[in-house]
C-alpha cells in the first residue's frame, strides 16, 4: 500500500514484517523514531515482539546476541555515539556469527557535538565483520529490513547485518513508499533457523575462546562467509523481485554508466541527488554517470571495475574522512581498480560533514572539477583553496 | 525419564581432538563438555582416602572445587572415589574432612 | 517538480502541514511523487523552524535543503523578513499569515488572515492547516478532496472535524481570492 | 525444583562443570560448580570475561557441560536479559538463567547492565563470585577488594597500606534496587550457599547472589585452606551472611562471638603488612558496620 512515511518509519514496518522476535535498543537521535515507532506496534499488537528497554547501547546488542543465541530472531537500532558505544559487541556479534540486524542512523561523531547526519560513524567501523549497507530512500530502507534478515540468517552467511540509513535527510524525510503486506513478507522470507544456538539435548558451549593454533580458521571463515553473502545477495534479491516485484541491482547501483566519460561514485541518499544532475547532464550532451555502492562490505570491487573501466575520469563523493589520508570509500574504491589493473585519474570529494548540505551547485561543480582535471585529490567541499597548507 | 536422562551428565575426556579443517565449526558454539586434556599432571599431592574411617559423610564431594569426588557404593555403605584425571591436588578434601580419612601423599 | 518552504516557529505545525501536503499530493496519482522534511535539528517550541516540499510527477532524488522554492508559506507573519525575494524563484509566490492589509508591499505577496480562521473554528489561532488550505485553493497544486482524505487517515481524531472545516473554508477562501 | 532443601546426598551427581583449567583450590570454580548442580540441565550459563570463562571455555577443551556462553565482560547481566527474552519469545518458559560474573565484573565494569537488568526485573538469577581483586589478569584492585589488601595495582611499597579504599558494599547497593531478592553467601558454608540458590531459583524476576570466593592465588593462602578462609571470614564478622527480600533484610548467620580479626588477616599474605593499628581499624569498621546491621537487618 501507498503509504507517505519517514524513513524511520518505513524501516519500521519493515521490522515489523520480518516479525522480529526480540528488539531491544536504546534511544539516540536520529534513530529514535525507528524504535518509538516499534514501541507503538508492540504496543498495539502488530508486533508480537519481546520489547527490551535497555540501559545502554553496549546492552542493546548484548542482549540481541543473547537472544540470537537461543535461536530467536532480533533486531537493534542505533546511531555515532551509540555505535561506536557497542563498538565491542559488534565484532561479538560478528565473531559469534549471530545474524543479529542493526540500523544505523548515520551521524557525525563527537567531537564537535554534532547530531546531523554524516557516515563517519559506520565507515569508521567497516573492520567489524558486519554486513554494511547504504539505504537511498524510505522504500529501499524497508525493503533491506526484509533482506536483510533473508541475508544475514543464510546459513552459508551467518554474519549480522547494519542497514544504513542517512540520518534526518533519509530516517527523517516523508515520502511514498509501498508497504507490503504480511502474507509477501512471509512467502520472502522464512522463520529463522540455525544450529548456532543453545540446545537441551545436546548441549553446547557458545562465544569460547580459542587459541594461536585454531583462531586464524575462524576468521577465515568469518571473510568466507562475508565474500559468500555476494552470491546470497543476488539470489535474494531475485526473489525479492519475485514477490514484491522492485528489483534491486546488488552490490552497486549503475546509472548511465556504460558509456560515460565522467562518473560520481558515491553511496547512500545523496546519489538520488546525482541522479539528477547526471539527466540534466546528459541532456546538455555531457556523457556522465553514478555509480551507487549499495554494500560497501561484503566490497563490491569487480563490480567497480566493471562500472568504471571505459570511463575517464571518476569522484568519489563521500561523507567520511579518515584523517591523514582521504574518504575511506575513495581508499576501496581505488584499491578495487588497482586489483584489476585500472589506472584512470580520480579525486575524493569529503562532503555532507556534521550534516552540511550537499546541494546541486556542488553536484555540478564535481563533475566539472573532473571534467577539466582540475580538482585536488582530497577537496573538501565548503573549504575554500586558501585553506589548504599547500 | 529415559536412560539417557538418568545418566550421569559430565564432561568427559575425547580421544580426538578436533583439528583439520573440516572438524572445526563454522561458529563459536561446539558440543560442551568436550574435555581433550586431563588435569592430572598439576598435581605434586594427591588425596587418598582411607574407606576404614570414611562414613560417607560427603564433606569432601561437597567442597571439591573440581567436582572430581564421586559417591560409591561400597558393600552397601556410602564411600568416596576420585578422578585422579582430574584432580589437581589443592587438598581441600582433606582439610575439610571431620575424619581425617583423607591424607595428602606425595606424587611418586 | 516544485519547490515549497514553510516558515513556522516550533510548535505552529509547520512539518506537520509539509506532511498532509505531501501525503496528499501522492495519492493523487500512481506517478506522483513527494518527499517533505523539516530543517533538523532539536525542536524547541517558539523557536523560527523551517520545512519543505518538493513534488513531481517523478522520482525525487533531490534531499538538499530548498534555497528558492515557488512556493513559500509563511505560518507568523514576524518571520517575514526584508530578504524575502532570495528565497523565491522568479515566478514564485509567498502567502502569508497576517491579518495586516499593508503586507501586501508586493504583487507577489499573498495575504491570507489563516489564525483568524483558526480562531473561529477550533478556537486557536492555528494557521497551518488554513495557510495549507489556502494556498492549494489559490494555486490549484492539489485538490481539496485529496487533502480531505488525508487529514482524515492522519490527524487525531480530537482535531480532525475542525481542521477539515478549516480545509475546506480556507481552500475555498483561496479558490476565490481576487487576483 | 525439589521443595526440600538439597544437600551433599541429594544434590544431582550430574558434575557440569568439570576439567576447568582453574587453580587448585579455586572458590570461584567451587560456586559454580554447586550452582549448576542445584540449577539442573536447563540451566543455561552466562559467564563473562574472568577467571571462570577463561578456565572454562578454550576450544576445544569446554567445561561446561550445560548450555554456557561467554559473554563480553560489561555485558553478563545484558546478556542473560537477551537469552530470557529469547526464550520468551519462543514459548520456552523453563530456563533458569543463571550468570557468573566476578567481582571487577559485577561491581565495576558489569554494574551498568546488573542495575539496568534488576530495573526490568528481568528473570534471572545474578551470581557473583567475589574473589576481592581482578585475579584473572593477575590481581589487580577492583571496587570490591577490602581495605588493607595489597594488589599489583595498590602495591604495597614504600611504606603503602595497599588498597585504600572500602570495599563497595555491593549488596545494599543491589538491594536498593528493589530486587525480589538478593543474599550473601560463601563457598565455605555450603548448606547457606545451596538454600539460597534453591530458594533464587523458585522465584520469579531477577536475583541475585553474592558469594565470597576465596583465592589462593590472590590472597596469599594454602590452596587447601579456600573453605576455612570462607568460614572465618564469617566468624570474624568481616563476611554477612544475610538476605533480602519483600523489602527487607535478613540475617542468616549471627556469630555468637566473634573470631579474632588478626587471626583471620594474619593467615593472608595480601594483608601481611598490616599493622596492628591497622588491624584495629579493620576491626573498628566491622563494628561499626554490625551496629548498623544490628539495627537495620531482622535476625
Amino acid at each position: 500500500m501507498r503509504t507517505f512515511l519517514s524513513g524511520n518509519e518505513a524501516f519500521a514496518h519493515g521490522i515489523r514484517l520480518s516479525r522480529v522476535q526480540v528488539v531491544s535498543a536504546y534511544p539516540i537521535t536520529p534513530q529514535t523514531v525507528v524504535v518509538e515507532k516499534l514501541a507503538e506496534m508492540h504496543e498495539d499488537g502488530s508486533l508480537k515482539t519481546e520489547f527490551i528497554h535497555v540501559e545502554s547501547e553496549h546492552s542493546a546488542l548484548s542482549c540481541a546476541i543473547g537472544a540470537s543465541a537461543t535461536g530467536a530472531r532480533t533486531f537493534t537500532a542505533t546511531s555515532s555515539q551509540g555505535l561506536l558505544y557497542m563498538a565491542e559487541c559488534l565484532h561479538y556479534a560478528a565473531g559469534g556469527r549471530f545474524p543479529v540486524v542493526m540500523m544505523n542512523a548515520n551521524r557525525s561523531t563527537a567531537l564537535p557535538w554534532n547530531i546531523y547526519g554524516d557516515q563517519r560513524d559506520s565507515l569508521g567501523l567497516l573492520d567489524q565483520g558486519w554486513i554494511q549497507a547504504y539505504a537511498l530512500d524510505a522504500q529501499e530502507s524497508l525493503d533491506l529490513a526484509l533482506m536483510s534478515y533473508r541475508i544475514a540468517e543464510d546459513s552459508r552467511v551467518m554474519t549480522p547485518f547494519m542497514v544504513n540509513m542517512d540520518g534526518f535527510v533519509l530516517t527523517h524525510t516523508y515520502e511514498v513508499v509501498d508497504v507490503p503486506t504480511q502474507e509477501q513478507a512471509d512467502r520472502f522470507l522464512p522463520s529463522y533457523r540455525t544450529d548456532n544456538r543453545f540446545d537441551f539435548d545436546n548441549p553446547r558451549n557458545l562465544a569460547f575462546s580459542v587459541g594461536p593454533e585454531q583462531n586464524f580458521r575462524f576468521k577465515f571463515r568469518e571473510h568466507r562467509a562475508m565474500l559468500r553473502a555476494k552470491k546470497v545477495i543476488e539470489e535474494a534479491e531475485r526473489e525479492f523481485s519475485d514477490v514484491f516485484g522492485r528489483k534491486y541491482s546488488g552490490l552497486l547501483e549503475e546509472y548511465k554508466t556504460s558509456d560515460a566519460e565522467y562518473v560520481i561514485v558515491t553511496l547512500g541518499t545523496v546519489a538520488g541527488l546525482v541522479k539528477e544532475v547526471v539527466d540534466e547532464l546528459r541532456n546538455a550532451g555531457i556523457r556522465v554517470g553514478l555509480v551507487r555502492i549499495r554494500y560497501v562490505r561484503p566490497f563490491p570491487d569487480v563490480e567497480i571495475y566493471e562500472a568504471l573501466k571505459n570511463a575517464r575520469a571518476f569522484a568519489v563523493l563521500e561523507k567520511d574522512i579518515s584523517f591523514g589520508y582521504e574518504g575511506t570509500v575513495y581508499t576501496n574504491v581505488k584499491s578495487a581498480l588497482y586489483s584489476h589493473g585500472l589506472s584512470i585519474p580520480s579525486y575524493n570529494y569529503v562532503g555532507g560533514l556534521g550534516g552540511a548540505d550537499i546541494s546541486h551547485e556542488d553536484i555540478l561543480r564535481i563533475f566539472d572539477d573532473i571534467k577539466s582535471g582540475s580538482g585536488r585529490m582530497v577537496t573538501f567541499l565548503g573549504v575554500s583553496e586558501d585553506e589548504y597548507d599547500e | 525419564m529415559s536412560d539417557e536422562q538418568k545418566k550421569t551428565l559430565k564432561p568427559s575426556l575425547r580421544q580426538t581432538s578436533p583439528s583439520s579443517p573440516d572438524e572445526i565449526p563454522e561458529a563459536t558454539c561446539y558440543e560442551g563438555g568436550f574435555l581433550t586434556t586431563a588435569n592430572a599432571s598439576w598435581r605434586t599431592v594427591k588425596p587418598v582416602v582411607d574407606n576404614e574411617k570414611c562414613i560417607g559423610c560427603l564433606e569432601c564431594y561437597l567442597y571439591c572445587p573440581d567436582g572430581c569426588i564421586f559417591k560409591k557404593q561400597l558393600e552397601k555403605k556410602l564411600k568416596v572415589e576420585i578422578d585422579y584425571d582430574f584432580c589437581k591436588g589443592c587438598g581441600i578434601c582433606s582439610k575439610v574432612c571431620r575424619k581425617c580419612a583423607i591424607t595428602m601423599e606425595k606424587e611418586s | 517538480m516544485k519547490e515549497i518552504l514553510w516558515h513556522g516557529r516550533g510548535g505552529q505545525g509547520a512539518f506537520t502541514a509539509s506532511r498532509l501536503l505531501g501525503a496528499a499530493f501522492t495519492s493523487q496519482s500512481e506517478r506522483n511523487y513527494a518527499i517533505a522534511f523539516p530543517s533538523f535539528g532539536p525542536e524547541r517550541r517558539g523557536a523560527p523552524v523551517r520545512a519543505f516540499n518538493r513534488i513531481a510527477d517523478r522520482m525525487i532524488g533531490d534531499r538538499s535543503v530548498i534555497a528558492r522554492a515557488d512556493y513559500v508559506l509563511y505560518l507568523d507573519q514576524s518571520l517575514l523578513t526584508e530578504d524575502y525575494e532570495n528565497e523565491l524563484k522568479s515566478g514564485g509566490l509567498i502567502f502569508v499569515n497576517s491579518k495586516d492589509e499593508d503586507v501586501h508591499r508586493d504583487e507577489r505577496i499573498i495575504r491570507f488572515d489563516a489564525s483568524g480562521l483558526g480562531e473561529k473554528i477550533l478556537g486557536l489561532p492555528i494557521s497551518n492547516t488554513a495557510i495549507l488550505g489556502f494556498w492549494a485553493g489559490y494555486t490549484g497544486e492539489i485538490a481539496l478532496d485529496s487533502l480531505i482524505s488525508v487529514a482524515e487517515n492522519s490527524l487525531p481524531s480530537r482535531i480532525r472535524a475542525k481542521n477539515i472545516e478549516i480545509l475546506k473554508q480556507a481552500y475555498e477562501s483561496g479558490n476565490r481570492y481576487e487576483r | 525444583m525439589n521443595d526440600k532443601v538439597l544437600n551433599a546426598r541429594t544434590l544431582t551427581d550430574d558434575e557440569f562443570f568439570y576439567g576447568h583449567k582453574a587453580c587448585p583450590g579455586c572458590g570461584g570454580s567451587l560456586a559454580v560448580r554447586i550452582a549448576l548442580k542445584v540449577l539442573g540441565r536447563r540451566a543455561v550459563s552466562v559467564l563473562p570475561a574472568g577467571c571462570m570463562s577463561a578456565v572454562g571455555f578454550n576450544f576445544p577443551q569446554l567445561a561446561f557441560a550445560n548450555n554456557s556462553i561467554i559473554s563480553t565482560f560489561a555485558g553478563t547481566a545484558s546478556m542473560m536479559t537477551g537469552i530470557a527474552a529469547g526464550y520468551r519469545a519462543q514459548g520456552i518458559t523453563d530456563v533458569p538463567v543463571v550468570g557468573f560474573a566476578g567481582d571487577g565484573g559485577t561491581a565495576d565494569i558489569g554494574i551498568q547492565a546488573l542495575s539496568g537488568a534488576i530495573d526490568r526485573n528481568d528473570d534471572i538469577l545474578y551470581i557473583c563470585y567475589d574473589n576481592e581483586a581482578y585475579m584473572n589478569t593477575g590481581i589487580q584492585k577492583s571496587s570490591l577488594t577490602p581495605y588493607g589488601s595489597s594488589t599489583t595495582t595498590t602495591p604495597v611499597c614504600g611504606g603503602g597500606k595497599g588498597n585504600l579504599t572500602d570495599k563497595k558494599n555491593l549488596f545494599e547497593i543491589v538491594a536498593a534496587h528493589g530486587i525480589p531478592y538478593a543474599a550473601t553467601a560463601t563457598v565455605g558454608n555450603m548448606p547457606d550457599l545451596i538454600k539460597k540458590i534453591q530458594k533464587a531459583a523458585g522465584i520469579k524476576g531477577t536475583r541475585f547472589i553474592h558469594v565470597l570466593c576465596p583465592c589462593p592465588v590472590g590472597w596469599g593462602i594454602k590452596s587447601s585452606d579456600t573453605v576455612d578462609i570462607a568460614r572465618e571470614a564469617v566468624e570474624s564478622g568481616l563476611w554477612v551472611l544475610a538476605e533480602y527480600q519483600n523489602g527487607e533484610f535478613f540475617l542468616s548467620k549471627k556469630p555468637k562471638e566473634f573470631s579474632d580479626v588478626k587471626n583471620f588477616i594474619k593467615k593472608q599474605r595480601r594483608f601481611a603488612h598490616l599493622t596492628d593499628e591497622d588491624i584495629e581499624k579493620i576491626t573498628e569498621s566491622r563494628n561499626k558496620k554490625w551496629n548498623y546491621i544490628n539495627n537495620v537487618y531482622n535476625n
